[in-house]
């Protein structure tokens, strides 16, 4: 909603894609970058919250954290990383054809962007998915290391996580599939190829989540710690391994959140572009909604140390 | 210069405005125009300031004995939890940035609009949405945790937290919004001509308070959602019980508030800027040090909110920093009080009721900045701190600063707003009234703060009795004021006569446009002039108003014209 | 910094129409530096480096940080208003970090060791 | 001048006019005895922070006067007069701007350094203090002293620093002495800490500052200073009560110190907890809908497992007492609210 805000309104008696209050093209893209940038530091400072709480647990504990840090898989998030670097690259370069008129290649690179956004959260639901089943969650909701945990229902629990946080994609996958089966004939070319590239989006997520349940199997090794282990259970009243995790969730959630509100943007741009709606003199919002995506990576490129490296 | 007779004529002849030019609700709920979107935002804020007036009326009334009056000691809480709120986040933040400096901003450098409308649009909106759910959390059994929402008693408590939390949240972005259209149309829409040191110094305060706003916010926003996680999560993160530290919350909470403060005071001190000058008719005294006064101090603002906590974590280390951080605040403000002072300096002075507001701004706001030496001071701070003597300061501050600006701004460019003129006589009274009856409430708080009576006091000893209730007597006048200038504006609406384009003969730009203005703001090109040079305003008898004179070279005798002009 | 003279200054240098449009060799060479110090960080994490091992991760970080903002962002090419505005966040997140810490490293005790 | 428009319509009411006339007259002479601003300083350190007061004051005093006197300056000399216009004059000058930033910067150089080194003694307590452990709880104080006698009112010696080693069991408090001009806040989960030395016998009100709940304005206790000598005597006494005294004696006194007050009246009118008053041998219902009898086991357990068994129109807030109150105290206070009850004989 702030990107459509940025992107300056096609007034009725304005002139092409230059607002009735703006002089010149120049005048409303640079209006508009500088528009973004200002976003972009709110996005800055809004972070800035979440890492200076975990500066300042890690300076007053740095125990609790090298113990909790042992149970994220930094493999996954090595992956994620490489995920999330190759969409900004494909974003950046999309920012390119626009500024060039390359209609169909800036479709697809918006399309491979955001199929880029839906693996990474299937990588991401898996690591979820396994923290729940073994019980490390926030500090208000961390069992781990109680002896009622189960294995086979770990396991079981795991399984269900994965299933819920699956469970929109695989809705938007079938929904969309059962448009194009069904209504194929009556959509326009543009909206047949948006839902197509839902139910991309859809099934490729699934993809993320078989490879991240591979790299889970083969690195559970990496992973050390054997069921039971006390060495990080909460004490009340006490900074436990639960702050840590505390802090993991909202630092990733936020971010999570963050991949899908520019997933909802793309698809919005997306729309736009097979309308060929871009060109050299107007390619304002692909720009915008790059510099965001690009943020986006940014703050993860600090999360993946700080979270899965450092202890 | 030629004079450009159809433009005078379109606006001598058809009376049309960005008021009459189209009809219906839709016209104004889906209104582009920052002329309107202004308007709709000071109906809502003078609302929330009605209802946030009421609770602080209710809560003087209830003060007025030691014991019980009629309040049970849970609604008093409320009360004053609500009405802070609402004061803080409803009313003084979007005052005069949101109300007034939407419409007139974009006017004064010449523009047609903010760079965003639709941005600007949707943080109406979301103010709207911010209020209802402070509303809501009124509702829904009451908020009694003070407008600090300070953990853990919080997320404890088992009142409407989360609708609060969550209304500040969306407030937050709402003024993100505004600041953020105002920077990119001060910096890119301004006309050519328009140098940063030509601009006039409310759009330095603006942009200054914009930066403020920009920076700070989003940190508030992060401490809202990490209280509502804790609160429906438990995200220990803020909460001792899981290893958390409450501390931490203040820090997170201070970093935006204390900024906020200066987001309240700072357009106001632009407005005085403004008025001290027009009213005088004398250029500004020291242009630049008032400009750099308002960045330094946007800056300035961001390293104190330490002082919130002096007495909160051990660290006296930290203590002594931010108190010397936070006397290095109180001197550009004092450079602006002189700077008003030496405009006023061989000026020809005009007591119009803008004026007698800033005025009693300055008088105020001295006492309040001035107080506030106490409370920066460390070792007076731990006998004042939470006491009266804060209340009675920062009322000074917001109330006496913010506030009468506020109400300064509005009688200022009321006849721009709406295109009449109010009763010059009542507003005095009325400007008067708040002046008394705003000391005689709040100047006895210095003395009870003093004494040792602690804030947030539903109950107090009996030695206090006294000088609480000269200031409950002295609200009640207080109140009158208030309310008598709510009349005498809302009067002037039907019965008030038209006003004319530059009823006060100032040089700023949105002077030279009808009033009330035309959709576009301007009908042809405005004439760029130095803000502040006034030798060339005339009074016309004709027109009722100033007009601007042609300069002439030689004795040639002047003949006025009419503007706009297009050069 | 009035907008109208820097477009002057900005309109040389490989613009076409409205902004810079960045080669995909350069593209492509910026991703592949990413990668690489990606890999490095992952490896330099098994190395033990004791206190330094913060400093050293999160100095990659910063590496990594300014290619995709100089590049990928257009940083390099575009107003130095918004770069100037870019790093003043950076500043005011360090003056949050900084006073925060300098205040909340005070003692701490839990709960329970209060009876 | 503000000062005199409150005080003159202020004759209608009693106290205030008092408090302001002699307020007027003290203006002049700050610092006096009966000073407007203060409480009298009774401890070490208070006479320091007035001074320091006073002296920001007459800053301010000085500052307002010249402020005012230049503002009326200007609108009596140059206000608007027919066909006299505004005479030019310079719109900047940079020596005045220099000047009117650094004079200001100086005093508050100054204010700022003082502040600063009067706040270190106020951190800073002798190591000789005696130290009192306080514990705050909605909305009660509790002060432990070093024989492990337990008090809601802080008894100190005259002349002897006193240092307070402070937390809290629930949220954040603030522990206010304005007669000392002392005030800390109370931290849960941490202990903060601060100290004073009286230097006057008598008895001061100590304030709740930091808000927390609905009883805030009424978590008050008081200071009292006893003559030295008189103060271990008084400890000697306090601590052995139990022994001293008929357990329905000391279930009063216990019930008075340890915040039963704040919570249950004994005149049968209902606060935050159900009264005392006939309490024992009656019959209540439950928020689960059971019924119980109000007897020894149920006040017991009550006492120490409050959330276990909460009656109908009550909130669950009442904070435990596990390991608070040794065993003889609870019998004592069961012996008390059973002695409020009609017809209950009390068993030694």
């Amino acid at each position: 909603m702030v990107m459509a805000s940025t992107t300056e309104e096609q007034d009725h008696h304005g002139h092409g894609h230059v607002a009735h209050h703006f002089d010149s093209a120049q005048q409303q893209f640079d209006a508009g970058k500088l528009g973004m940038w200002l976003f972009l530091i709110t996005e800055i400072l809004f972070f800035s919250g979440l890492f200076v709480a975990y500066a300042v647990y890690r300076v007053n504990h740095p125990e609790v954290f090298i113990d909790a840090r042992q149970h994220l898989n930094t493999s996954l998030g090595a992956l994620n990383t490489v995920v999330l670097l190759f969409s900004s690259l494909t974003m950046a370069w999309a920012v390119r054809a626009a500024q060039l008129g390359q209609h169909k290649l800036l479709s697809n690179l918006i399309i491979l962007t955001l199929l880029c956004a839906s693996v990474f959260l299937g990588i991401k639901s898996i690591e979820y998915s396994h923290k729940w089943g073994e019980g490390l969650l926030w500090a208000g909701a961390y069992t781990y290391g109680s002896e009622e945990l189960v294995e086979q229902d770990k396991s079981a629990a795991k399984l269900a996580a994965t299933a819920v946080l699956g469970a929109p994609a695989a809705l938007i996958a079938v929904v969309s599939g059962a448009i194009l089966v069904f209504w194929r004939k009556r959509l326009s070319s543009v909206v047949r190829t948006l839902v197509a590239v839902a139910l991309g989006m859809g099934a490729i997520y699934f993809v993320g989540v078989g490879i991240g349940i591979i790299v889970e199997v083969l690195t559970h090794s990496s992973v050390s710690h054997e069921p039971g282990d006390h060495s990080i259970s909460q004490v009340a009243g006490e900074p436990g391994p639960g702050v840590f995790f505390s802090i993991y969730f909202t630092m990733t959630g936020v971010h999570a959140l963050h991949i899908l509100i520019g997933m909802g943007v793309m698809l919005w741009m997306l729309e736009k572009s097979l309308r060929f709606e871009y060109g050299p003199d107007y390619f304002g919002p692909v720009d915008f909604v790059g510099l965001y995506w690009h943020l986006v990576d940014l703050v993860w490129i600090y999360l993946f140390p700080l979270l899965y490296l450092i202890g | 210069m030629i004079v450009d007779i159809n433009s005078e004529k379109i606006l001598r002849d058809d009376g049309v405005n960005y008021l009459n030019c189209d009809r219906g609700w839709k016209s104004w709920a889906f209104t582009l125009d920052h002329k309107r979107i202004g308007i709709m935002y000071l109906a809502g804020i003078l609302l929330c300031f009605l209802l946030g007036g009421i609770m602080a009326l209710l809560i003087r009334a209830e003060l007025f004995t030691p014991g019980k009056l009629y309040l049970t000691e849970d609604k008093y809480n409320e009360f004053f939890t609500l009405h802070g709120a609402i004061m803080t986040f409803l009313f003084l933040i979007p005052s005069i940035p949101a109300a007034i400096g939407n419409f007139v901003l974009p006017i004064m450098v010449g523009a047609k609009d903010v760079a965003f409308p639709r941005m600007n649009l949707a943080s109406f909106y979301l103010w709207v949405a911010g209020a209802i759910f402070f509303l809501l959390a009124l509702g829904l059994g009451g908020l009694d945790t003070g407008w600090t929402f300070y953990t853990p008693y919080s997320t404890t408590t088992n009142s409407t937290v989360i609708a609060a939390t969550m209304g500040v949240f969306i407030l937050g972005f709402s003024s993100i919004f505004t600041g953020l259209n105002f920077i990119v149309t001060i910096n890119k829409m301004r006309p050519a001509g328009m140098t940063w040191f030509r601009m006039p110094l409310l759009l330095w305060s603006l942009y200054a308070t914009s930066i403020i706003q920009v920076l700070a916010t989003p940190v508030l926003g992060i401490t809202m959602i990490l209280l509502t996680a804790e609160k429906m999560l438990g995200v220990g993160i803020f909460d001792p019980e899981l290893g958390g530290d409450p501390v931490l919350y203040q820090h997170f909470f201070w970093f935006y508030s204390h900024p906020a403060v200066y987001i309240m005071i700072l357009p106001a001190m632009g407005v005085i800027s403004e008025l001290m000058s027009v009213f005088s008719r004398k250029p500004i005294f020291g242009y630049r040090f008032i400009a750099y006064s308002s960045i330094a101090i946007a800056l300035l603002g961001f390293l104190v909110w330490g002082h919130h906590m002096f007495l909160s974590a051990d660290s006296p280390l930290a203590a002594v920093i931010f108190s010397a951080l936070t006397f290095s605040v109180s001197i550009p403000s004092g450079i602006k009080v002189f700077n008003w002072l030496a405009t006023m300096y061989k000026g020809s002075i005009r007591l119009d009721t803008p004026m007698c507001y800033a005025l009693s701004f300055i008088l105020l706001f001295g006492i309040g900045g001035l107080t506030g030496l106490f409370l920066g001071a460390l070792a007076t701070d731990v006998h004042l701190h939470d006491t009266y003597f804060v209340v009675a300061h920062f009322h000074y501050v917001m109330m006496g600063g913010t506030l009468i600006a506020f109400l300064a701004a509005l009688h200022y460019w009321w006849p721009k707003m709406f295109g009449k003129m109010y009763s010059e006589k009542w507003a005095k009274v009325a400007c008067l009234l708040i002046f008394i009856g705003f000391n005689w409430t709040f100047f006895p708080q210095f003395l009870l703060g003093s004494q040792g009576m602690p804030r947030r006091y539903a109950r107090y000893e009996a030695e206090f009795e006294g000088l609480h209730r000269v200031s409950t007597t002295g609200a009640m006048v207080l109140g009158v004021g208030l309310g008598l200038s709510a009349c005498v504006l809302g009067h002037s609406l039907w019965r008030g006569k038209r006003a004319p384009r530059n009823p006060w003969g100032a040089a700023t730009l949105e002077w030279q446009t009808g009033s009330p203005p035309p959709h576009h703001n301007f009908i042809g090109k405005p004439v760029l002039t130095d803000p502040y040079d006034y030798d060339d305003l005339v009074f016309d008898e004709e027109e009722g108003g100033f007009v601007r004179r042609r300069r002439r070279s030689g004795s040639e005798q002047e003949k006025p014209i009419k503007e706009p002009s297009i050069v | 910094m009035n907008s109208n003279q820097n477009e002057l200054q900005h309109e040389e240098y490989d613009h076409h129409g409205l902004a810079h449009v960045m080669p995909v060799k350069l593209l492509v060479g910026v991703f592949s530096l990413l990668i690489f110090l990606t890999i490095i960080t992952v490896l330099l994490a098994q190395v033990p480096l004791g206190p330094w091992e913060v400093w050293v991760s999160l100095g990659v970080a910063t590496v990594k940080a300014t290619l995709v903002c100089l590049y990928f962002m257009h940083l390099r090419y575009d107003r130095t208003f918004n770069g100037f505005i870019f790093l003043s966040s950076i500043f005011f997140v360090a003056l949050f970090l900084a006073l925060t810490l300098m205040d909340l490293n005070g003692p701490r005790v839990p709960l329970s060791g209060i009876e | 001048m503000v000062a005199k428009a409150a005080s003159s319509k202020s004759t209608e009411f009693g106290e205030g006019a008092n408090l302001m006339t002699f307020s007027i007259m003290d203006f002049v002479i700050f610092g006096s005895e009966r000073s407007m601003f203060f409480p009298p300083p009774t401890s070490s350190t208070a006479a320091e922070v007035d001074s320091l007061f006073y002296f920001i004051l007459w800053v301010c005093v000085v500052f307002f006067i010249v402020i005012v006197g230049v503002m009326g300056y200007c609108l009596i000399r140059y206000r608007e007069r027919p066909g006299v216009k505004a005479e030019p004059s310079a719109s900047h000058n940079n020596i005045l701007e220099v000047t009117w930033t650094v004079i200001p910067g100086i005093f508050v150089g100054v204010i700022f350094y003082w502040g600063f080194v009067t706040f270190l003694d106020l951190r800073q307590s002798p190591d000789e203090s005696y130290e009192i452990q306080v514990e705050a709880k909605m909305w009660n104080w509790s002060f432990t002293y070093p024989n492990g006698h337990v008090d809601n009112v802080l008894h100190v010696p005259l002349d002897k620093p006193v240092r307070l080693v402070m937390t809290s069991v629930d949220v954040i408090h603030s522990l206010y002495v304005p007669a000392f001009r002392v005030k800390m806040d109370v931290l849960p989960g941490r202990y903060s800490h601060t100290w004073f030395e009286a230097n006057k016998v008598g008895s001061y009100t100590l304030f709740c500052t930091e808000y927390c709940g609905t009883k805030h304005s009424e978590m008050l206790s008081k200071v009292v200073v006893h003559p030295s000598g008189e103060f271990e005597t008084w400890l000697e006494n306090a601590a052995n009560f139990l022994e001293r005294m008929t357990p329905v004696e000391a279930g009063e006194i216990l019930y008075q110190r340890r915040g039963c007050a704040q919570c249950h009246s004994i005149d049968g009118s209902a606060k935050v907890g159900p009264t005392f008053l006939d309490a024992f041998g009656s019959e209540q219902s439950l928020m689960d809908g059971s019924r119980i009898t109000v007897d020894e086991n149920y006040i017991r357990e009550s006492i120490l497992e409050p959330q276990a068994k909460v009656r109908v129109g009550y909130r669950p807030v009442m904070p435990t007492y596990q390991g608070q109150l040794k065993d003889e105290e609870i019998n004592a206070l069961i012996a008390y609210i059973k002695s409020l009850s009609e017809g209950s004989q009390v068993n030694p």
